[in-house]
């Protein structure tokens, strides 16, 4: 089956921010990206982990974003505003998609 | 004397107190026990709609007290001031820097709902009324230690300010949902009570048990990941400053002339620090700060430290202030 | 006159509606307060369990009335032609097409459950007695509408049912739980009742609360965000399409013989639409319908219609219509 | 006779068994009913602490009985020598390797708290009164028949002890739970009590009954996967243990003089088979056995076996030792 | 650590298709995958949580499974039929993975 | 926006071993890892979900790790201590990251 190219970002952020880069996304023309929830996790400030937690400010989540890859950079440059001083860990990898006409 | 003592083991071997240990003793000594964050989150929106509630049925009833307006005010005050005392005493009794000190300040100033339920506790279980608007102070003052240790950070650099930060820290889930509730409760009054009480009045004690198991896990996990990199100076603080705003509760409650529950009350706002609000506008306003120190000092050392001793010694000082000893 | 407007106010003022608009009014707002869906999904549970029991101890009570199987056929029958009501309706107010019309009107034949216990809750306020078994007729309407909005789109197509559809529809969790409580119910009787009335007899009222707050935030996020797609006509649909279910319903009771308060319950089930069930189902089977349209009318103008305003005016018709008022 | 039957009987027509039996039919029939992982884990706190907790405040009441130590050192006894039993009647019933008998076996000293608080809700419902600390029992039974297990594979090969393993088996969140709600309701009293009965006293068997709903569910579930993947040898096995079990309690109830209620719950506690703990330990300990052969067992086949018939057996059994009939 | 060639592919969908895909899996011998919760996202038709939502019509899932290269095409067969009509956003890239023996 | 080359290591594992994996990864020195929820699945030991369940014996987390390249071997060594007898997806693909220095 054919496979189309495209680019797949990965953004691990705080979760308070989730909403801050759901509108930057907005603004930059980055309508299609989904959100998984985070567990848990280790960085340079220590282990954490979402179990019992009652407010926003222990969590992370994901967000994950496949487009085109000419539309790449306007959602770094939207992602990199916000993470620059932000927890967030981006990714960018190649892949393929089906249906390339909605992306 | 003997009454004090009767006071502190009281409050100290009650089943919200002993739930509490449980669980940093639980996490402290690794045991996989867990609550899922949904089942926290859930538990935290009952106990904020359940004290919210009970709190307007309870205005609802006596009635307005004409210093309800001068009462908030206070509490706003309080909330915005106290920041500013802890900056202070922060960078006189610590070498956090300035950023740190500031994140660190803001959540004294802001309150911490759970503390504020022990200590209601303690009253309904003495047969001590309060003034049933005392939660809608309590909701006046989440917000305004939150600006106050931003206009800190501000003064030495750029702006933290910006319209949508204010607008996430007003309508904050627990603030809406305190004043929510507290809003139906005073329109439904003593029907709407009958209705639910059931619900929100009976069994509140033991999910409150629940609850403090959940925060004593959370707790203790903080303190076994991040104990070392707290200094003396710091966790020193962390009981200092309670102590400190406890007298500033005290001082305001005077003057507002206050009933000895509602004096409380205040004392126990005063003195405690938040952990659910401040740190979510923290992370977002104030990124380079630390969470592990101002987490695990607000709810690995204040929080236990208002729980087990604070409450009782607030207690103590009202009635001695108030010559009722 | 005054008892209409008593009515009115007391549907309104009471904790679980005011409960709701707390919900909304948050999300327009845009606070954060957000249930976690695993609490949200346990409320249900809890929901569902505790009303299909309490019917079936009531049918147990009370006896098998001779209507019973009158009223779950006038059931089926009401979920079925309701959807076709509703699609010529849609044709006529709106300018939808024919798959987004038929997905709307699916929705219409079949219940809201919470709904369904917001009218229960006003009668019992009120001291009105019902049939128990009024909500094994819920469950016995939840399914119908959506085969009856299959075949509607059918017509003009390649069919939309299969063996895997129709089992996942009939079997869908909420019938089950509802029917298979309803049964424990009838079997058990007062004695079960006993056992676990403290569980869900007293608190029911408290939790429909914090489910309605739920249902609220929902709604209100659903309409701020999709407010601009549905046209006026669709809206309009949303309000008049209840008020004629109702008619059907009252129609149906006075010719089963229905008690007053069994009148109301079914005037309230032919007006509520589904939000739970059938969108779930035509998310499998139209995929190419547009869930904002069916969800926001659904949940976001006919909920709150109903809640708000719908259930007293029916019970005002029920009285007229039996000359009661 | 009769007495047997109406024991029987009142022990199926219970809503806990009911909820059970829903559970099971739902999740066998495909429903799509689920209960949300979080609300089953929170409803599992619940239990264990209201069931520790109550255990606590009766031998805070009754006085520490002299036989407490003992019943102890013979749950751990039972816990201990059941899953040698168990292993000598796998290799002789069934054609499961050693590897995944001893993993089975190891479930069967163990214990299934639901399946006790089935037996509790059996005593209470019929006025019969069982020792406090039977809860205690309970806890300290959890964890050596996995030793035991580990060390029937142990001897084939390669031991399977690590110092973290055994730290994760003694502190395991359930064990916990049990034992810090136990010494809270002991260190409480009547008093503590009297402040959270409404929540973990009044509702307890409605909880249950949902609980239990899920059992069935996840009983189904697995019973639809991997029925085929069970001889009937294992499948006896399964029915064939807990009596052997519930004999060996019967024995050392015997010997240690217990109460008719002990004696029973002591019965139960060795007939019934673990599906939380054990299971998760196996995971980590026995990576190469099949979760599978194990889970379904003692969930699928054990657990309603005693719900069912295996309790109202234990139940006459000791009446019939204790000349009761 | 010596690793085997092996595609990764990931199938967002609505939650109430998640047991036609498994069965649609199970059908064209795929029987490796794993499915992660999803908290929210964007695409064509707006943003949505599932925050607080009972039923399962608001939510979605995803999928990932990991399959060998030349086991790609039944996969996605597979795939394509059921999110042809359907939401559903697929992606497929390259990865190595330990122990090819598994796969 | 300049990026540089990573690997991204998932790792798909039983719930009861989280702990330990986190032990593993810490002593072999990779701080940086983030986990996320499993919801069910389906492999060689048949169909699971995790709706409903009690214990921690039923699920699954998914453990990702972002780091340099060289570090990998290191990685991937204490992970396959840890799953060699145990259920265990590895994989490892390319991607680009922002802010290198992080890693
Ligand atoms: N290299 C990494 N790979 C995956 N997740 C990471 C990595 N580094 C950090 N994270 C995630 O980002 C969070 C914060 O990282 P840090 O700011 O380094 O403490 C961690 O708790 C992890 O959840
Ligand atoms: N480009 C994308 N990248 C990641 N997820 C997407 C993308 N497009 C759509 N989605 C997901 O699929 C859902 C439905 O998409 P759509 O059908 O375009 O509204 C969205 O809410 C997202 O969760
Ligand atoms: N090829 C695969 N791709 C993705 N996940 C897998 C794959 N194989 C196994 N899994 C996951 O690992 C679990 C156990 O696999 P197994 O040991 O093969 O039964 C499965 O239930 C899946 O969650
Ligand atoms: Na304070
Ligand atoms: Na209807
Ligand atoms: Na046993």
């Amino acid at each position: 089956m054919k496979t189309h190219h495209a680019k797949r970002v990965t953004i691990i952020i705080e979760a308070p921010m989730r909403r801050r880069l759901e509108e930057a996304f907005g603004k930059a023309g980055v309508t299609g990206y989904t959100i998984v929830p985070v567990l848990g996790g280790s960085g340079r400030s220590g282990r954490w982990s979402s179990e019992g937690q009652v407010g926003l400010s222990g969590g992370m989540v994901q967000f994950v974003s496949v487009i085109r890859p000419d539309r790449l950079d306007a959602l770094l440059d939207a992602a990199f505003d916000l993470v620059e001083n932000h927890i967030g860990v981006v990714t960018v990898s190649d892949c393929g998609v089906l249906r390339a006409e909605r992306f | 004397m003997s009454d004090i003592l009767s006071l502190a083991s009281e409050n100290l071997l009650s089943p919200i107190i002993l739930s509490f240990v449980l669980g940093l003793l639980a996490a402290l000594a690794r045991s996989d026990l867990t609550f899922p964050e949904a089942a926290a989150k859930a538990l935290s929106i009952y106990l904020l709609f359940a004290i919210g509630f009970k709190g307007g049925v309870s205005v609802a009833g006596h009635g307005l007290d004409a210093t309800l307006g001068a009462t908030l005010l206070a509490g706003v005050a309080l909330s915005a001031v106290l920041p500013f005392v802890a900056f202070a005493l922060l960078r006189l009794m610590s070498r956090l820097d300035r950023l740190n000190a500031a994140a660190v300040a803001g959540h004294y100033g802001s309150i911490s709902i759970v503390t504020f339920l022990a200590g209601s506790s303690l009253l309904a279980q003495r047969g001590v009324d309060a003034e049933g608007y005392m939660v809608a102070v309590a909701a006046v003052m989440e917000a305004p230690a939150i600006l106050s240790a931003l206009w800190i950070v501000s003064r030495g650099g750029e702006s933290r300010f910006d319209a949508n930060l204010l607008r996430e820290i007003l309508l904050n889930g627990s603030i809406v949902l305190l004043v929510g509730a507290f809003a139906i409760g005073w329109i439904t009054g003593q029907d709407g009570m009958q209705k639910i009480q059931p619900f929100i009045g009976a069994p509140f004690q033991g999910v409150l048990c629940l609850f403090l198991l959940d925060m004593g896990l959370i707790a203790g996990r903080g303190l076994r990941r991040t104990r070392a990199s707290l200094g003396m100076g710091v966790i020193a603080f962390g009981i200092v400053m309670p102590l400190l705003g406890s007298l500033a509760g005290l001082g305001a409650a005077s003057l507002l002339g206050l009933s000895l529950g509602g004096t409380i009350l205040l004392m126990i706002l005063a003195a405690c620090a938040s952990y659910i609000a401040v740190p979510a506008a923290m992370r977002v306003a104030m990124p380079e700060a630390d969470p592990s120190i101002y987490l695990t000092l607000s709810l690995g050392v204040t929080f236990p430290f208002n729980l087990a001793v604070g409450i009782p010694i607030y207690y103590a000082l009202a009635l001695v202030a108030r010559g009722g000893f």
